[in-house]
Order: structure tokens, then sequence, then C-alpha cells
């Protein structure tokens, strides 16, 4: 059953479909998933090699866990201070509140100091029955770092096998490779229609059609992403858009954000996001050992700011992202008391701004409510920008 | 007889308490002068309840005029004014609430009356009496109605954020999308009430709670708090508002 | 030869941590026991004019402190200490020695034996912190004028701000341990692309295994190897003999007064354990900190013998800290000694268990490097963020136990998210396990606006009076 | 021609009616609750005041917190540009427009011809904004426009320093309790406010000219007291400052108008 939905397809548009698939307990494809006996995993960093859990004979779905929906933090603040950020609260807000009652596993990692310190509430106050975490060296540097990530990873492997029997083959392993190196370059060519002059998709579109990607078996999302980039290719593009903007920050799937900037009639056509194209960026090495190929392609690939010594990789990154999509400005996002996206923010807009790429620094929490304040931030911020 | 006050910033209240029973209470503006509000209820108990200054054996004062006031008095601290009350009002209570003006306070009491555990609000001061003096500015009603205004509401809205005056704005730019007073008071009300049952959450309460302070006699905060946290809820006897006066008057009597 | 300006005048903040001491030294010398004996305008009239100049924004409170004859040997024993390690600092800066800063989380004795200039990035503003009213607080807004937000740590916004305004010296290259925290890490990065320091990374591996050890021992290995290679400095076997004895005799005082803090009365004034903290900084350092664990230890085994409290004739309520102190409030721990009988046990910034960290064996580089990584990895703070919050628990409900402690206190600092994440099964850990209540307060390390001093002391106040 | 402004804040809503180079009237008037009721209110006064009919605008230009929802409005645009386009005409020498707004301060840096250049905004936390010195205005039983007269005596400011606007109007009652002056307290208001607004400078940098626009540029004490830490003089406008932003609205009104006037005529030719 490895990655195949049981889930009739019956919208006529893979675009409509996958911009609106509804999220947790509401989302179809995890019903089915579960009807069949298989398992579901949730994870909520860059650095979990998905191919991994994909690949497990048992049957796991692996979802890149979100908060969309959540409408207050009153559990999640009983355990966690207004300190910490406001996305980890919502997240464990919606696991006390059992909204993640469907998931069979967690796995978590040290990426950042808010979302690792949550580990023991989901651990004795949600209860989950998998939970573990992955570790992450501060540096790609020197092989005894990549050493400690691939070993890491084999024993999650191993603890999977562990608890649900079986470790995945070499063979498993390669088609999840291959899988996912699909999902990747249709996605990458998505961003492709986004970075066109006239872009075939909003902004918002594009980060409900990764959402959706995030929440579905990658075999049935690659499908109909393949015939939604049919779709939106024969669309005519949006030539009229006030300013092409790239949006960077750390984790958003909200289209909150991306809601007010096209709705001063600007466009997102890319992004640096963890969540956007920071996650697909970069393919798995298809040739040698697949568990040290995965690790390799997370491990070196994922530009996140705990990486010391990295920053330039970084900004060469979205340096190239900005040109590739010839955007008009950069809108970076921060959720407030996220060290280390508020100080990358502020490297690389210094960076940009050199290059005369013209940026703001937006700060919102995860449930934002400020829209007023935002909207007029982005409004002057266009009209700086003579757009 | 024992004077007790609570000197908050805008209201002081004062009882006079006779073998443990108030025989007398009265509430005076502060004015930000503890001394003046202090000569303001000596005269008010003169006038309006014939109790002379020379009755009173002794004056126990609490809460934030009291470092302030010049005549000789006992110092109560406002924690164990509201521990001693809630016991003088439900002996069997472990738990007391104070939702006063400033401060909102929760904290846990022994069966001997000492306080076991408390958590007041945080730096940002949602959740508390002038909090929401705010909100109700900006929607032109008053606290005391909200509770009536908000059980019109048939909808259902989030706020969020830390800061009254931008929880303010947040409230404006919703007058602005066309939202009913009513659904706006009772997502404000939700809000604090949101706030409020977190943070008795954050200690550990066995049963009932009393429940004292200014904003006590509110219906919809109350019954939403002791939903939320699965408790009952009970209004501190009388005028809840006098919760620490009793206190303070309470403890100068305990050390006599 | 051009006569060149010395590093000591030349950094604002060596020159006033280096007349702080002069400045403390001398009031004690006096022999006053309290401010008012302290003939100021006589004093004012002999004192060199920058001295002079720094005596109105000194806290009251602190010579208040400082005078009490229970503060004042120790105090005088710290401020040798420090001067000396400016006074080492300032020279080696003048003989042209690289800079290289270490983070809080290392300790100085491997750089000493590189003949590099060691200087513990943090320090500095603690020191400045703990001595002026709003001491470090133009820094910290400097450093936020840059874009950097509030919620970064003070203790990296302070030093930043120093090296933007020239109060400290450039740094050649920076030696951070990534535990405890992303606020930290990320300030070192953002150090590297303002300053073009070369940062050399010892990567602190979660876990608290015998894994993770071996990792990190290799990761201080490959460090040592770094910053030889980046300064052409070769490590010295007999200079880190010297330093690491000079530290081990140190700690050897230092878990002596940690045992003395479980009697009761306690003995040890809780003004130390911020001091301690700057002890631990520059663990190996001189003799003279050894000396100033020593008199710690002599004085509180004195007053454990004689079984004379700390706290004098009040009741004791036995705290533990289970953050940290608050750098600008050095005198907090006194005031609330003397004034509602609170004794500061150990906090989250002096915990380090003796029978984890021990000494380090000295008979070979390997040995002691391996030692020295121990510690590190058992720092406070180190310890804080390595692994899952248990330890951090466990820890502390065995100290509350052990010293026998009546209440906890919880420092928060805004920055730490660590502490913020675990404080409610921390509190809730206490009073189940260990049957003590615990009070939760913002502040900040070193930003004395965040929560300004009257309000602390409200707060703290509250709080006491209630257990009292 | 007529070209109309108006701008609805938190506080206050202004309206301006321009005539080509000349400002034919303006009005300010406390805002009530919902932005358009305001933004017709005071565009009624303004119309009023200058005796003409809503009709005879050629184009109006809405700003402010309620920008976009005023249905007379052909357009809306940030109150940032427009409080810059706005000094700018009352001063082409002004670089640098320092706004205190109801919930809003903003740092507003333009260039030689009055077109932004940069800016900077408070987050998430009102200190610093005009709802921080009303509220201590509240309590001290004054109000606000009397807050800068009273300020001006003070000798020795009280320290201020809570960071929280709702825990200053505390701290303002204390002092008040401890018998410190309302000059003082006054003055340490300001000199507080003053402090807030330079740190939001200093992440743009500053140009002179500089000006205050909005209400509190109306407080001696603020204005004195932000001069003193800016290191900068603050240039009075010959408008009244809290209609800066409207003005600005109107004069983008103008620009629109013209601009869209000529792309009529390119193609009807």
């Amino acid at each position: 059953m490895n990655g195949q939905s049981a889930v009739p397809t019956t919208r006529s548009s893979a675009v409509e479909e996958l911009s609106s698939l509804p999220l947790r307990a509401d989302n179809p494809y995890i019903d089915a998933w579960k009807e069949k006996g298989g398992k579901v995993f949730g994870y909520v960093c860059s650095y979990v090699p998905e191919e991994l859990l994909h690949a497990h004979p048992a049957g796991l779905l692996p979802i890149r866990m979100g908060a969309v929906g959540c409408e207050t933090t009153e559990d999640a603040d009983v355990c966690l201070h207004k300190y910490i950020c406001s996305f980890t609260r919502c997240l464990l807000q919606l696991g006390l509140a059992g909204e993640y009652r469907f998931l069979d596993g967690f796995v978590m990692t040290d990426a950042c100091d808010q979302m690792r310190r949550t580990y023991e509430y989901w651990r004795d106050e949600v209860g989950l029955d998998f939970l573990t975490m992955v570790t992450i060296p501060h540096s790609v540097e020197g092989e005894q770092r990549f050493a400690w990530y691939l070993e890491e990873i084999r024993r999650l492997g191993e603890a999977i096998a562990e608890r649900y029997g079986s470790y995945p083959t070499d063979d498993h392993l390669r088609d999840s490779i291959a899988t996912y190196n699909r999902y990747r370059k249709l996605m990458l060519e998505l961003y492709a229609l986004r970075a066109q002059a006239a872009p075939k998709l909003t902004g918002a579109e594009a980060m409900r059609i990764a959402r959706a990607g995030f929440n579905m078996p990658k075999q049935t999302f690659n499908d109909r992403l393949e015939e939604a980039l049919g779709e939106l290719a024969a669309r005519p593009g949006i030539d009229d858009s006030r300013a092409r903007i790239m949006i960077g920050g750390s984790y958003l799937d909200d289209t909150y954000l991306i809601d007010i900037i096209e709705s001063t009639g600007a466009v997102v056509v890319t992004d640096a996001l963890c969540s956007g194209r920071k996650y697909i960026e970069s393919m798995v090495s298809e040739d040698g050992d697949p568990t040290e190929a995965i690790a390799r392609r997370y491990f070196e690939h994922t530009p996140c700011p705990r990486m010391i010594g990295g920053f330039e990789n970084r900004m060469e990154f979205t340096r190239r992202l900005a040109q590739e999509a010839a955007v008009d400005g950069v809108i970076f996002h921060r959720l407030p008391f996220c060290d280390n996206h508020a100080v990358e923010n502020a490297m690389e807009s210094r960076e940009l701004n050199k290059l005369d790429v013209p940026t703001l620094s937006l700060e919102s929490e995860y449930l934002a409510t400020d829209e007023g304040r935002i909207k007029t931030r982005v409004q002057a911020f266009l009209e700086k920008i003579g757009r | 007889m024992i004077l007790g006050c609570d000197i908050g910033s805008s209201v002081t209240k004062a009882v006079i308490l006779q073998d443990r029973h108030v025989i007398a209470s009265l509430r005076v503006p502060t004015d930000a002068h503890p001394d003046r509000a202090m000569g303001r209820v000596l005269e008010g108990l003169r006038e309006r309840h014939k109790i002379d200054d020379g009755d009173i054996e002794e004056t126990a004062i609490t809460g934030w005029g009291e470092p302030r006031v010049s005549l000789p008095h006992t110092a109560q601290s406002v924690l164990g004014s509201l521990a001693r009350a809630s016991q003088w009002d439900r002996p069997a209570c472990r738990a007391v609430l104070c939702l006063g003006a400033q401060n909102t306070a929760v904290l846990s009491v022994n069966d001997k009356g000492r306080v076991m555990e408390y958590r007041m609000n945080d730096k940002c001061a949602s959740g508390c009496g002038k909090f929401l003096e705010i909100m109700f500015e900006a929607l032109a009603i008053t606290v005391e109605d909200s509770a009536a205004i908000a059980s019109a509401s048939d909808k259902r809205i989030s706020l969020s954020g830390q800061c009254a005056v931008f929880y303010e704005s947040d409230v404006v730019s919703l007058i602005n999308a066309g939202e009913s007073v009513a659904n706006i008071t009772e997502a404000i009300l939700d809000a604090v009430t949101r706030t409020v049952a977190t943070l008795c959450k954050k200690i550990k309460i066995a049963d009932a709670i009393v429940v004292g302070g200014g904003l006590a006699n509110n219906k919809r905060l109350l019954d939403g708090v002791g939903a939320l946290i699965q408790r009952p809820l009970h209004v501190f006897g009388g005028d809840p508002d006098l919760i620490g006066a009793i206190g303070a008057a309470l403890g100068a009597q305990a050390t006599r | 030869m051009e006569a060149q300006q010395s590093s000591l005048t030349r950094y604002d903040h060596f020159r006033k941590v280096d007349a702080v001491c002069d400045l403390f030294q001398m009031a004690i010398a006096t022999g006053a026991s309290s401010p008012a004996d302290l003939d100021i305008p006589m004093l004012m009239g002999i004192l060199p004019e920058y001295h002079a100049s720094l005596v109105p924004q000194i806290y009251p409170e602190v010579i208040e402190a400082i005078l009490k004859p229970k503060n004042r040997a120790a105090t005088l024993a710290h401020m040798a200490a420090a001067k000396r390690y400016v006074a080492d600092l300032t020279a080696a800066l003048d003989r042209g020695q690289p800079v290289l800063y270490n983070f809080a989380v290392t300790t100085p004795e491997i750089f000493l034996a590189m003949d590099l200039v060691p200087l513990c990035y943090e320090l500095m503003p603690l020191y400045i912190a703990a001595a002026f009213v709003g001491g470090v607080d133009q820094d910290i807004d400097l450093t936020e004028d840059e874009g950097l937000p509030g919620h970064i740590c003070s203790a990296q916004k302070a030093p930043n701000g120093a090296l933007m305004s020239g109060k400290m010296p450039m740094p050649d290259i920076m030696v951070k341990t990534t535990v405890p925290c992303n606020s930290s890490n990320m300030m070192y990065q953002w150090a590297q692309q303002q300053f073009g320091a070369k940062v050399v990374v010892v990567d602190s591996p979660y876990y608290a295994n015998r894994r993770a050890f071996g990792y990190y021992v290799q990761e201080w290995k490959n460090m040592v190897r770094s910053v030889e290679q980046l300064t052409g400095h070769k490590l010295d076997e007999e200079r880190l003999r010297h330093h690491v004895q000079l530290g081990n005799e140190q700690l050897k005082y230092y878990y002596g007064l940690q045992e003395l803090r479980r009697r009761i009365p306690n003995p040890d004034p809780g003004m130390h354990r911020a001091l301690d903290v700057a002890g631990l900084y520059l663990c190996g350092a001189n003799q003279e900190m050894v000396e100033y664990s020593k008199t710690c230890y002599r004085e509180a085994r004195e007053r454990a013998d004689a079984g004379i409290a700390v706290v004098g004739d009040k009741k004791e309520i036995r705290t533990i800290w289970t953050w940290g102190s608050t750098p600008h409030m050095l005198y907090l721990p006194d005031w609330l000694e003397d004034r509602f009988g609170m004794s500061f046990l150990e906090c989250g910034l002096s915990y380090m268990p003796a029978e984890i960290v021990g000494y380090v064996d000295t008979t070979s580089v390997d040995s002691m490097i391996e030692g020295l990584a121990l510690r590190a990895f058992n720092m406070p703070m180190g310890r804080t963020g390595m692994t899952h919050a248990d330890l951090m628990i466990e820890d502390f409900v065995k100290v509350a136990k052990a010293y026998h402690a009546d209440a906890a206190v919880f420092s928060g600092h805004m920055a730490c998210k660590h502490s913020w994440a675990v404080a409610k099964m921390l509190g809730d850990a206490l009073q189940e396990r260990a049957g003590i209540p615990s009070f939760k307060w913002e502040t900040d390390l070193l930003d004395t606006r965040f929560t300004p001093h009257s309000s602390a002391k409200a707060q703290l106040g509250e709080f006491f009076e209630t257990l009292m | 021609m007529i070209f109309a402004g108006v701008d609805v804040g938190s506080m206050t809503a202004e309206a301006v009616l321009f005539d080509d180079d000349e400002l034919l009237a303006s009005t300010v008037l406390v805002a009530t609750p919902n932005p358009v009721t305001s933004a017709t209110i005071v565009m009624d006064t303004v119309l009023a005041q200058a005796g003409l009919r809503a009709a005879e605008i050629a184009y109006c230009v809405s700003t402010g917190y309620g920008r976009e929802r005023i249905p007379f409005a052909q357009h809306d645009i940030s109150e940032i540009s427009c409080h810059g386009k706005g000094a700018f005409w009352a001063d082409p020498g002004i670089r640098t427009i320092i706004d205190v707004g109801g919930q809003d301060c903003k740092v507003i840096r333009i260039d030689s011809v009055g077109d932004l250049r940069d800016f900077v905004m408070n987050d998430k936390c009102a200190a610093g904004t005009g709802r921080f010195l009303e509220g201590v205005a509240k309590t001290m039983a004054v109000h606000v426009s009397e807050l800068g007269p009273i300020a001006l005596e003070g000798v020795d400011p009280v320290p201020i320093t809570s960071i929280c606007t709702v825990f200053t109007q505390f701290d303002v009652l204390t002092f008040l309790a401890e018998g410190r002056s309302r000059e003082d307290i006054g003055l340490g208001v300001a000199e507080a406010l003053a402090l807030r607004v330079n740190r939001l400078v200093k992440r743009v940098g500053v140009e002179d000219r500089v000006c205050i626009t909005g209400g509190v540029a109306k407080n001696a004490a603020v204005v004195r007291a932000t001069e003193k830490v800016l290191g900068h003089e603050i240039c009075p406008l010959r408008v009244d400052p809290q209609i800066v932003g409207a003005l600005g609205a109107a004069l983008l009104a103008r620009e629109r108008y013209e601009k869209q006037d000529a792309q009529r005529r390119q193609a009807a030719s």
C-alpha cells in the first residue's frame, strides 16, 4: 500500500482540489490511509528525512504538521510562557485539544529551542504511540558532524523498526527517493510557473497547493500536481500585477500574510521559506547507499539559520531566488520571539539592500489578527518601491 | 472594631469588622491620594455609620496605596488578605481568584489559610479590569453592561495579541469591518476569560474557587472561566469588591 | 618608538571594570560598614579624576551590600581577581596577541595556554551592569537600533553594542559552544558578519550520554586544532597544566562551598552567587580567583562552625533560584536576606555538580582537554540546554532536597526559551516532589528597564512576605 | 479644481480640501468608533466650511486606519506616503518625518521630491504612541492638550520605567500619590516618549530637516524633549501638524488625477 491512495479524486480540477484540501481530521486522505491500516507520522522541521518514513513497509504517511485554524492557545499557554513562539504554542494547543489524535507518531528535531522544548509536553500531556527526536549539529563542516546526523537517522529507522517491525530495504528507500525527487521536480515546476513574467498563479494558491503536499500521500499528490501544472500552464498569466514580491522567513502555512500582500495588487512570485522553497530545493542522490544519500541531502542542503558558518550559502540561495523570479522587493516575516529568523532576516535584509533589493521586515503572530497594521506596512513598502 | 482598608489606585474600599462580622462598609475615590482617601473613609464612618475614630481599635491596610498612608496602621499583604478573606467567607475553599482593576491574581491556600501558590498577570496587562475598560471605551460601552450586551452575540470571533492598545486596534478593525457590538463585546470577554482561565490553570486548584474583585460580578466572565477550568466558582459573599479590605481587617484581628 | 595608548585606557569596558575594582576595594579598606560611614567628599578628593567621575553612577545599594561585614572579604578578593584578569588581558593586548572571545560556556585555560587574549564575550557587561546604574542599557539599545529584536539575549546584545562603540577590542576569533541557545548562536553569526571575526564552533550535541560526550570531546579537540591553525599559536602543555591546576584548586573551594550551603542555617551570603558565576567563567585564569573561592569557603566555614546564619536572627527562608541571579541587581540577594530572611542556596547559573564534573586530570594534554570539555558540558546553561527537560528538573529537585530548600524563585530571563518552556514542569515537580512553592517573575539579565528595580523588589517582597 | 484628502485614524479624523495650489479648508474631529461615519462627518464639515458640495470634488484619496472603506474616496494610500507628501508640501526642506499617531509611531524618510524613501513603525507594543499620552492625561485628569503646557513647567522629571502604556498610567498614579507635581510627571512622560521615538528614528536614520506630525506635535514638551535626544531641531510646519496626513492625501489625489488625465488625453489622441 506504500503511498497508493484509495481516495477517489472526484473533482474535475486538480488545482481546485489541491488548493482546498481539508486539514487534519477532515482530510480524506488521512482517513483513507488509516482505514487501510496505515500509520500516520507527523513532523515539524525540514531536517526530518521523510523518505525514511515513507519507505517503511508498515505504510507510514508522513505529514508536515501545521496549526492553521487554531483559534486560541489557552491550554498551551498553561505549559508554555508567551515568550515561546506562537506557532509552537498553537501546535501544542492542537495536540492538547486532540486535533492530532489521528497521529501514530511524531518526529521532532532540536532545530529550534522553542519547538524542541515542547517535546516533554507532547510526551507527557498529549501521548502518542511513537515520539522521538532527530538531533542536528549546528554546523555542516566536518565529517564528524555529518556522521552524527547520519547516525541519528539510522537510529530513527531502528526505533521505527523496533516499534512497527521490519526496516525498509534499500529498494524501498530507492523508491521513496524517486517519489520525493519527482515531487521536488514538480514543485520546482510550480515555482517556475510563478516566476514567469506573467505568473500563472498567485502566491496564496501556491501556498495552498504546497500545504496539500504536506498532507497527502506523495505519489497521489505528484499525480494531481502534474495535472494541476497542466491546468495552470493553460491559464492566462497575471499581467497586471502591481509588484513582484518574494517572502522569506521560517515556517508559514497560513496564507494570511500573502493574502494581505496580494490584496494590494502585488503577487508573491517566490519564497525563501522553510516551509516553501527551502523544503523542496535539491534532490537526493539516487546513487550509493540510500540512507546516506538521504542524510546528505537533508543535512547539507537545508539552509537553516541554525547552521553557524552557513550564512553565505543561505544568502546565495536567497539572492538566486530573488534574481530568478525578478522580484521588486522581499518581505521577510518572523514570528515574535523567533531568535533564528529575527537575526537571519536582519542579516539577509542588509545584504539585499546592498544589492539595491528593497526589503521589509514584518513580525506577526501565527494567529495574526492585526491585518490593519500589517497592511499599512505592506502598502507603504509598495509605495516606497514606486509600485 | 477593626478598620480594614484596601486602597486601590482608583477606589478605596473600607470595612469595619467586629467579632469577625462586617458591621459597616464604604467605598471612596482614591484620586491618587491615599492619605486623603483615608480621611474620606474616617469621615464617612463618622457621618454615615456613627463610628468615631476612637471606636476603632486598629487600622489594617492593604493594596497599592498602603505604603503611602501616614495614619498609623498595620500593613497587610495583598495575597495574605485574599487568602484570609476567602477562608472567612468559605472555609472549605482552597483557592481564590481576584479580578481587580490593575491585577488578576489566583492563589491556592492550605487548610491553615497559608498561601501555597499564586500567579499574577504578566507584564502586558491583558486580563485585568483596566484592559476591559480600555477595550470597552473603544466600543463606547461600560464594563458593567458588557455581559448583557455580549449575550446577544451570534458569532465567534478570536482576538489575539498581547498589548491592550493593540487589542484595541483589532477591535477598531472589527468595527470597521461592520461587526456587531454584541459580537465584539463577546470576543473581548472571551479573550479575557481565556487569559484568566490560563492563569488559573497554572496553579493546582483542587476544588472550588472564591472569586473577588470588581469584575467578580460579571456573569459572562465567571461562567466562562468556570467552564474552562471546570471548577465551581463562588462569588465572594456580599460585595466581592470588599475581599481585600475584609482580609486586611482579618489579618489585624489574627495577630491581636 | 611612539608611545601607544594602553589597552586599559583605550577600551572603556576594561577601564571601567578596573576602576570599579579599585573603588570597591577602597570603600572596603576605609573600614566603613555602611555608606553613611563613608566620608564621600574626602574620598572624592583623593580619588583620581576618572575614578571620581564614576562614583555617582554606582548603585548605592551595591555599596551598602559590599560594606556589610559578611560580604567584605569575598568582595575584596573577587575585585582583586577581576583586576588581575583585566591587567593580564590588557597586557597581552598591548603585546599584540590575537583577541579570542570565548563564550561563557567555555573556560579560558586552553586559550591562556595558547598565549591568546581570552576574553569572555559576555563577562565585561556583567561587571558593568552589576556596578553601574543602567550600566549597559545603551549598548543594548545600540544593538537593537541595528534592527535586531528585543527578545535576543542581552548577554549578547550588550557586548555587541560594546564592540560597536569601541568599548571592547574587535575579535580575531570567537569560540562558541552551540549550547545553550539559538539566540547566542545567531548573535555569534551576526558578529561574524559584522566584525569579520572567525567563529570556531564547538558543536554541542543533544543528549547527555556517552555518545554525545564522545562527540563533544572530539569537537573540543578539533576546536583547539582550528584555533592553532588560525592563529599560529600552539597550545603549550605546561601552561595548560598550570592553569588547569589553578582551576582545580578554585573548584575545590567551590565544591566545598556548595557543601556548606546545605547546612542549616546557610552560612554563605547570596550576593556571592553572581560573583561565583563570573568566577566560573574565569576558572583557572589566575591565582587571585583561587583566593576568592578560598575566601568564600573559609568565611562560610567559620560561620557554619559557629552556627552563624547569613540572614542574622531572621527566620531563614531557604531558596533556590532555578534560573539565575539578576546581575544588574547584584545587591538583590543581600536585600532579600536582610529584609525577609531569604537565603540564596543555589541557582541555575551556579549549580555545577561536583560528583559529575570533579577535577581535570592533568596527566596529558588529551586528559586535560577531556576534563575541560566535561566541565563545559556540565557548566551552568550547558547542562540546562544539553538535552530533554528532565535533566534540569531532576537536578533542581535534587538540589531542593539536598539543600533543604523552602522555596524556589524562578527569575525568568526574557530571552531564555529553555526556562520559559520548562517553568511549568519544573514548578510542578518542585511542588510535588520537594514540597516547595515556587515564584516566577520576569526579568532581564542586563537590561534594567525590562523590569525596573522597584517593580522587582515589590514582586519579590510580596512573595517572601507571603512565605514569612 | 478641487481635490480632497481624508485621514481616519484611531483617535481623530481629518479632512483637507485643496484647490490647485491652495489649501482651501481643513477640519479635525474626534473619531467615532466607525471610520466610515468619521470620514463622512469630517468631510461634510470641511465641505460646509469651504461652502462646497461633494460633487465638486474632482478626486479624493483616503488614508489612515479606515482608508479602504471610505465610500467617497477614489483611491487609498498608506498614511506613511501621505505624511511624507503633506510635510514636504508644508516645507520642501523636510527629509525626516516623525508621525506619532494614536497606536502607531512612524518615522518616515523622504527624498528631495517628497517621495517615500524608507520608513519604520513600532511593533507589538504601543509604548511611544498618542495613546500613551492620552492615558497619562486621563490619569492626571487633564485634557491631553493641556499636558504640553503643564510639562513645560516641569523641572525634575519623574523616571518613567514601565515600558507598557497601561502600566505607565499606574506609575503616574503612584507618582501623584507620592506628591510629585503634575509638571514633573508631565515632563517625565514627555521624555519617556521622546526616548522611544528616538529608538525608532535610529532604525532608519535621520536627515535634516526633521518635523513631527500628528496631534503630539502640538505638545511642546514632547517636541523639546525629542529635539534634545535626537540632537536635531524639530522644524515647525506652516500647517496644523494634525492635518498633514489628510493634506498629503489631497496632494496625492491631485497627482493621481493629473496622471490619469494625461493618460486619458494620450488615449484620446
